[in-house]
């Protein structure tokens, strides 16, 4: 089993970003089950949402948040402090929002995928009542920094999330922040 | 019903979308809804089903709680399906209706999305709301996770509309680790699922204008306990009923869950035995592998009927077994966890020295991870 | 579409059978006969806890003659829109549906449910007889309970306004409202069969004499209710929603001048539970009765 | 609703209150040469224990005593005077 | 507290009236009320009481039961003394804010004059109503007479208003056959009941405007469970103090019920033991002597206290005794009378052997006399 | 009596700490501010079920700086009868009692209650802030969404008309009614100053923006309130049990005038919940606006 | 113990009739419990209403209605044949507002007490709404019939409970009634 | 209330809801200069994140950034458009 932490804002798009990423791990064959849980609360724009994400190869029985994550991914630079990374795997990969790496890593030996997801998506003009939609983009980072997801079966599952109309943009997204994405060892 | 090999979908989805999509499927002609976390995505998603013409059925927004239920009621003695969803200070709050519909013997079908009781506030997960409705003549199915919520919801309808039933149904879902999660469902296509739940129309009971009866009126004590004596034995009946709907089930979309009352996971016998039900149930059973794994005797016995309460299943699986653990998501203040009593209980009735120990877990949205319940289960072992 | 007296001799049907349960002189009994009886079938009524839960019948059978269907004490304008949108899915929707209760459930503790039946201009027809009081559980206060009144819970008579529902509900939008009284049976019958004819919420409210609880002569049950009508105290008068205006029904209309009024000792004297009330509640009981009044000349 | 559940379900039925003239303890009785025949105590009685006069077979009002409450509203409202209530076995 | 000569004067009065009475001297300082049959002529004594001046209360006459509740509620929070009173249906109608005031530890008294629960329309006595409350956080005891309804309102306030228990109280008592039936009450004088009770001047919680608090807001799970532990072990220490609170009374008044938890009648130990609750135990009382008279060995266990439920009591006595047969007036319907349930669980717990048959009676007002219950003490000990 | 923007820069009293949960641009929270602020202390606030409910605070500490009772959903003007009443029992009359709730429960499901109290005529304030939604559970339908506004149960707009609670209110005999909008905060302190200095049941209504729920820009909030008093959506009036007379506040004064207002668009057009209206919703809703008007005119 | 049973109309007073009389026992030394419940339903005016007393030298245990009575009484002679007389104990003597032996008891070996009650109220004004009430009446022929309460103590009871304005007429109404009831075996 | 039971009372506390100034994404900046000491955006502000502009000291307003939530409605209405929403951070 895979497990994933992630971190966002209150409209960014982060508990949608989590469900699509578990669509995306049920379409690949070494999966099949996943599962994406927000951790629920007073969940108001710009203030910190956890959501906990599960790949595995067989039919997921645990209802519990993420504890010990093999990968993290960060919507916003600036929330890093609010993981404990001491849970979070060394082996894994942490995926952030920002172009380099972030002081907390220096050194860590980690590995830390890169994306200006901020950029991307305002160029796309994802961009919500003043809030930058970075959900979809991470995705497009999390595939390429992680490589447990193809971007093919991202782009399944976002298409099919967002419908013919809406879908393009975000496939973009993803798609522009897979070939962005730098990883690099801190 | 005649047996298909029927087409499943393996989608993503919410435990609220799931039971959505079993209420869509199914049909029903009057839906009545009032807003409460963790129950409010169920009714948006019919909201839009109705928008956008998938479903023909009247969406009625109410002004509260006792209305939604209020509002199936009638809709229930006019003869047609009809489907609510609530949760916590919402079932609270329609209470008396509740137990109308109870000892009305109105087929409503209404998911409980589980939610602790206030105050202090709190939108968290726990079983305190449905369970404080036991004696309300509603049959009760506490669901391990997603899938298991759109198959007993749609199982709920054929149950509660038998004649020989004719009972409310109210499928338990926790509240965000089921209701908001994502997880894999097999989704059956709408005409399949349609299909095992048949068109509701025989109905049990029918307001009819030819006929100028009346519902519900004075009764002495010699009717009201005819009428309670019935609604005793409706649920003996719906006890087979389950079990029945769950064989069928299986045999029309390849699903069971244990025989439809209770659920045993690993070895038939053990040393020591799991009771429990929700998602804590289903996380029990990582528990139990791993138990395993280091070399302990641990079975898991779920019930996911509680009412009407398998007694007999829960007394013959005892028999065989050395130790129960019976872990309740609520609480009767004043004596102990609800599950921990009644399996007490039957266990006394039945002459079955098994012991019962008790824990209450997970209250108010506190998380109950399998690390905890394997450390539970090995301080139980070594008592 | 007036109603005669010629036309509640031809009452298509027996609405309410003999030998039920209702006090003798009972206005609420009454008023069901005849708003009931005026329309022959295709009705179905629905009751929440009163006295009419009573008079419905028991044991063997009802006196109803009508298909009802009894309700928790504040869910009945709920359980109509189920039946209503019920009865619309299927195909049924020459039903009518109607609430027959009490002041109790209708200004009191059913009072949201109504004004939510309202609010989604749900097709039903809300009734509500006012005896001023719970009659069924013994005479406590309704919020409709005449200001002075003695009931079992206010020993030296009531010292709140009248909660005038209907008021409430032409603020809310209804489609139509309307107060009546048994004393002017064709005027009541009018509006009812008139009420049940339209789309949408409506609402009446029957002045129904109530011996037991009003401590008065059952004999004067019609007697009681006419002076509350001369007095001015129970202003007959029809709100519709499509003109936003209100009408003085005719009975009332001579007594729109306050001038024309009967003295309201006429009417409290006939009522042990009015007839000691002092000059100030008298006096508060006429200062209601004229804000009633000035509320509803905004509307003529 | 033949097989349907044990629930309190009642036809309509004249009497369900019983013999309800048992209740009454005055009796209204009609002076036939004084009922002009208007049916307003008809109208007006709860308990529909009055059977219709009748103009042009010139019937006056007759009672169902069998139900009759007494209650006297009839009596009070009919504008002849036509009805006494007596003191019921006198 | 000191001893008294307490002088009584013996009245004949109804139920309702003795709890009216106790509630008159106990002082509250508001009332609020919604009228319901059988409980009506409690309030209605109170509102004479208040109107004559004999009460200085705030009299709120409100709209709904679920606002008579509300109100007690806001005068709880605010120190002072309250008092309601309900029955049935308005049980369930305020069913949100009864949850409210045990979660939220108001010391209300409330009596609740049992009656059964609709549909069919029905205002006889069963105890289905309270029941239903069992794990809202109140403490309940069930009375037997006109004498012990005065007795226990009186000792209510305290039990509620200690600040270690700080719970509210449910005195209950059979619909009509305690409410509406005269029988002799021994009343102490308004003076000395006071003086028992006690002013309520240390208030367990208090909205204060020099101290801008909140109550009852927003938590996370961890303080949720330190509430709802406390909560539980509040339960716990009532049970202290009903017993001690029953000793307290009868120093003063002269009458004690057993420990205040339960009391025994007849013998010690018998063949059988009657288990039951409310009028059904008192009337027990006359089938326990009668079957002495014929010889046979029958005891009887009242449960008075049913929260917090006595489990040390009733497994002490269960073990000296041979068979239990517990009379439920109520029904968890999907499975067996409340009563039995626990009584059973409590057993198995304790692990005694003793073994407990169940009857239901009574539901719907049915009577419940002498000579039904002989016939089935018969029936069970020939078993 | 009148509060100048003078008198609100010498706030007395922080009433709503710093740090709040209410979300960027809240309407809500601003009213709460200004409106609680103006009162020093001797207040007591009972809080329903709502956003106010979340942005009160919770875990550690409180952002509300009053003492404060949090309450069932349909609750909160009993628990406040039951405080205000405990409070005379203790000789503290002088202390205030303020409802401070949502439109759920002020037009919903405690409106039974709300209504209750006014009947009973407590001496109680209520303040019903309204975001037009169930704003706390995401944004469903209440009794007092406009007609047209799309919510989470109307996803095709809204098509029932407002659920006017002054106006039912005013039926209802309240001692004292007012709107107010967060646009005008002087005007909507001031009437809060004089609600509470009364005695009686005082009721307010605040149009109070949402940014997430109206899918507005959080920094319009006071442009679309300000709109929707210019557009004549939300009148601003008094209405005084005493005179019988309603008044249209100042900012109000130049819409009464049907040609003065600004077209409804320039309102809608701001929210994605009302956006994309279709003409006959935006017809439906200007209906029910002339509606409001004319039912208000008639107390002028 | 000694039980009976009553019936009479709703509006005549009996439950409070019921009520007073089982206080009246409470006085006497003999009994000092008692007891009186009646049958609640549908009590309106007119309509039958039954009324159990019960007397004893110790606390009543019993709750249940009274099913085989030592004494009846009949407030209205109509009602009689809604008593089953076959469960009325032989010994026991029947009160019942009335003049003469009633057909249904002729030739039964009752005891009979026989008074005419509706007439002393009406002379004494004892009348409601049309209803005449005749529970106090009544419950002077009681005593008079079966002697087991004293009139004083009935008195006594009437006092207490009517209070000092009321009680003269009711007080009245008894004492006339134990002067005219007349006992005679039917 | 020392002794009473556990149930969920809090004290007010300012950053109930944490540091809220990171919730922002656009950051209002005032200029001094032009800033003409109405108090109009202090009086619209919901999170009472302004130091009032003091006319006497001749002194603009300023934001406390800690709780300030960048809702932008100080910069909407300010009269002068003295105030500037600009990217967090920049
Ligand atoms: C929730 C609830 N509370 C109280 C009652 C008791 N109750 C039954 S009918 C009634 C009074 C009804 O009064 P009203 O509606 O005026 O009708 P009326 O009896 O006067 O005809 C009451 C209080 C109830 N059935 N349900
Ligand atoms: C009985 C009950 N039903 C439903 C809820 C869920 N609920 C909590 S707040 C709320 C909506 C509140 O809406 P409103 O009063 O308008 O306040 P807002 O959230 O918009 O501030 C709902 C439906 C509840 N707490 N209790
Ligand atoms: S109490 Fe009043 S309303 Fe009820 S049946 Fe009797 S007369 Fe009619
Ligand atoms: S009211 Fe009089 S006159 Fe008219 S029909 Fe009746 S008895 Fe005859
Ligand atoms: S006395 Fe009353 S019940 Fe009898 S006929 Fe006349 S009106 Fe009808
Ligand atoms: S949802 Fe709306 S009302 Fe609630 S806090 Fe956010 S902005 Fe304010
Ligand atoms: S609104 Fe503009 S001009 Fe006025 S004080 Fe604020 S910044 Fe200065
Ligand atoms: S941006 Fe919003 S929160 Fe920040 S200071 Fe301006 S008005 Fe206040
Ligand atoms: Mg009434
Ligand atoms: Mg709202």
């Amino acid at each position: 089993m895979i497990e994933i932490i992630q971190i966002s804002r209150g409209g960014s798009g982060g508990v949608t970003g989590a469900k699509i990423l578990a669509d995306a791990a049920m379409h690949e064959d070494k999966f099949g089950y996943s599962q994406a849980i927000p951790k629920y609360g007073s969940e108001r724009r710009g203030a910190a949402v956890e959501a906990y994400v599960r790949f595995d190869n067989k039919p997921i029985r645990l209802h519990s948040p993420v504890y010990d994550a093999d990968h993290a991914l960060v919507l916003d630079e600036s929330l890093i402090d609010r993981i404990d990374f001491e849970k979070v795997s060394k082996d894994g990969v942490v995926i952030v929002n920002c172009t380099k790496i972030p002081e907390q890593f220096k050194g860590s030996g980690r590995k830390i995928a890169l994306v200006d997801a901020t950029r991307i998506s305002q160029e796309l003009g994802l961009v919500l009542s003043g809030f930058t939609l970075v959900n979809m983009t991470m995705l497009g980072a999390f595939a390429k920094g992680t490589e447990i997801v193809s971007i093919e079966n991202l782009v399944k599952a976002i298409q099919e999330f967002w419908g013919e109309k809406r879908a393009p943009k975000n496939v973009e997204a993803a798609k522009r922040a897979f070939e962005e994405t730098k990883v690099v060892i801190a | 019903m005649t047996k298909l090999v029927v087409q499943f979908d393996k989608k993503s989805m919410t435990g609220n979308d799931a039971a959505a999509y079993a209420a869509l499927y199914a049909k029903p002609k009057v839906i009545a809804v009032y807003p409460i976390t963790p129950q409010t995505t169920i009714i948006e998603k019919l909201s839009q089903y109705v928008d956008e013409g998938k479903l023909d059925a009247e969406f009625v927004i109410v002004e509260s709680e006792h209305s939604a239920l209020a509002a199936c009621m009638g809709a229930a003695w006019s003869g047609v399906r009809t489907f609510t969803a609530t949760s916590s200070q919402g079932l609270l709050y329609m209470a008396e209706n509740v137990f109308w519909s109870g000892y009305g013997r109105l087929p409503i079908v209404m998911p409980v999305v589980n939610r602790c009781l206030a105050p202090g506030w709190s939108i968290y997960q726990d079983l305190q709301d449905s369970m404080a409705f036991r004696d309300a003549g509603w049959i009760q199915i506490y669901t391990k996770n997603n899938q298991e919520v759109f198959d007993t919801v749609l199982q709920g309808f054929r149950i509660a509309e038998d004649k020989k039933i004719a009972l409310p149904f109210m499928p338990c879902l926790d509240g965000f680790v089921i209701s908001h999660t994502t997880a894999q469902v097999n989704l059956p296509n709408a005409e399949d699922s349609f299909n095992f739940v048949g068109e509701y129309s025989d109905p049990v009971i029918e307001v009819d204008t030819e006929n100028p009866w009346i519902f519900g009126g004075l009764v002495g004590p010699e009717k009201f306990n005819k009428d309670r004596k019935d609604l005793m034995e409706a649920m003996e009946r719906a006890k087979k009923k389950i079990v029945n709907m769950n064989k069928e089930f299986g045999e029309y979309f390849g699903r069971t869950y244990g025989n439809g009352l209770v659920e045993v996971y690993g070895d038939d016998v053990a040393d020591l035995t799991i009771v429990s039900m929700g998602t804590i149930a289903e996380e029990t059973q990582d528990a139990v592998d791993l138990l395993k794994e280091e070399g302990l005797s641990v079975n898991e016995l779920r019930i996911r009927t509680f009412r009407p309460f398998p007694e007999k299943d829960i007394a013959e699986f005892a028999k065989k077994n050395n130790k129960f653990l019976v872990i309740d998501r609520s609480v009767s203040f004043g004596h102990d966890g609800q599950l921990r009593i009644e399996t007490e209980a039957v266990l006394k009735r039945n002459n079955i020295d098994t012991p019962v120990e008790g824990r209450i877990m997970g209250l108010g949205g506190e998380d109950v991870p399998y690390t905890k319940i394997t450390a539970t289960a090995k301080e139980v072992l070594k008592e | 579409m007036k109603v005669t007296q010629k036309d509640l001799l031809n009452i298509p049907k027996k609405a309410l059978l003999k030998g039920h349960f209702a006090c003798a002189g009972c206005g609420s009994a009454l008023a069901f006969r005849h708003a009931i009886g005026s329309v022959a079938d295709k009705v179905i009524l629905v009751v929440p806890a009163s006295c009419a839960s009573v008079y419905q019948g028991g044991g063997k059978g009802a006196s109803f003659n009508v298909p009802t269907i009894n309700t928790a004490f504040a869910a009945s304008d709920a359980v109509a829109s189920g039946v209503q949108r019920a009865m619309k899915m299927k195909g049924k929707e020459d039903v009518k549906v109607v609430v027959w209760g009490g002041d109790g459930s209708g200004a009191d503790i059913g009072i949201a449910t109504e004004i939510g039946a309202c609010d989604r201009q749900e097709n039903i027809l809300h009734v509500m007889y006012s005896n001023n009081v719970y009659g069924n559980t013994g005479g406590q206060r309704s919020g409709d309970t005449m200001i002075g009144a003695i009931t079992a819970t206010t020993p030296q008579g009531n010292t709140t306004p009248r909660k005038m529902v209907p008021f409430i509900l032409m603020a809310n939008n209804a489609r139509y409202v309307a107060t009546a009284t048994v004393a002017y049976m064709e005027d009541l019958v009018t509006k009812f069969k008139k009420a049940i004819s339209m789309e949408g919420f409506k609402f009446m409210q029957i002045d129904s004499p109530c011996p037991p609880n009003w401590r008065s002569d059952s004999a004067d049950s019609i007697k009681i209710a006419r002076l509350a009508v001369q007095t001015g105290i129970w202003p007959l008068f029809e709100w519709d929603r499509d003109t936003g205006q209100a009408i003085i029904s005719r009975p009332s209309q001579k007594y729109v001048d306050k001038e024309n009024r009967l003295p309201i000792t006429d009417w409290s004297s006939l009522q042990g539970r009015t007839k000691s009330m002092t000059k100030e509640q008298l006096q508060n009981l006429e200062f209601d009765t004229d804000r009633q009044w000035s509320f509803l000349k905004k509307f003529l | 609703m033949t097989e349907g559940p044990s629930s309190p379900i009642l036809p309509p039925m004249e009497g369900s209150a019983g013999r309800t003239g048992d209740w009454r303890t005055l009796k209204p009785v009609v002076d036939p040469e004084l009922c002009i025949r208007c049916n307003i105590c008809w109208k007006f009685c709860p308990d529909n224990a009055i059977y219709r006069a009748d103009r042009e077979k010139d019937q006056a009002i007759s009672y169902d005593y069998e139900y009759c409450k007494g209650c006297g509203i009839c009596a009070e409202e009919c504008p002849k005077e036509a009805i006494t209530m007596v003191l019921e076995g006198d």
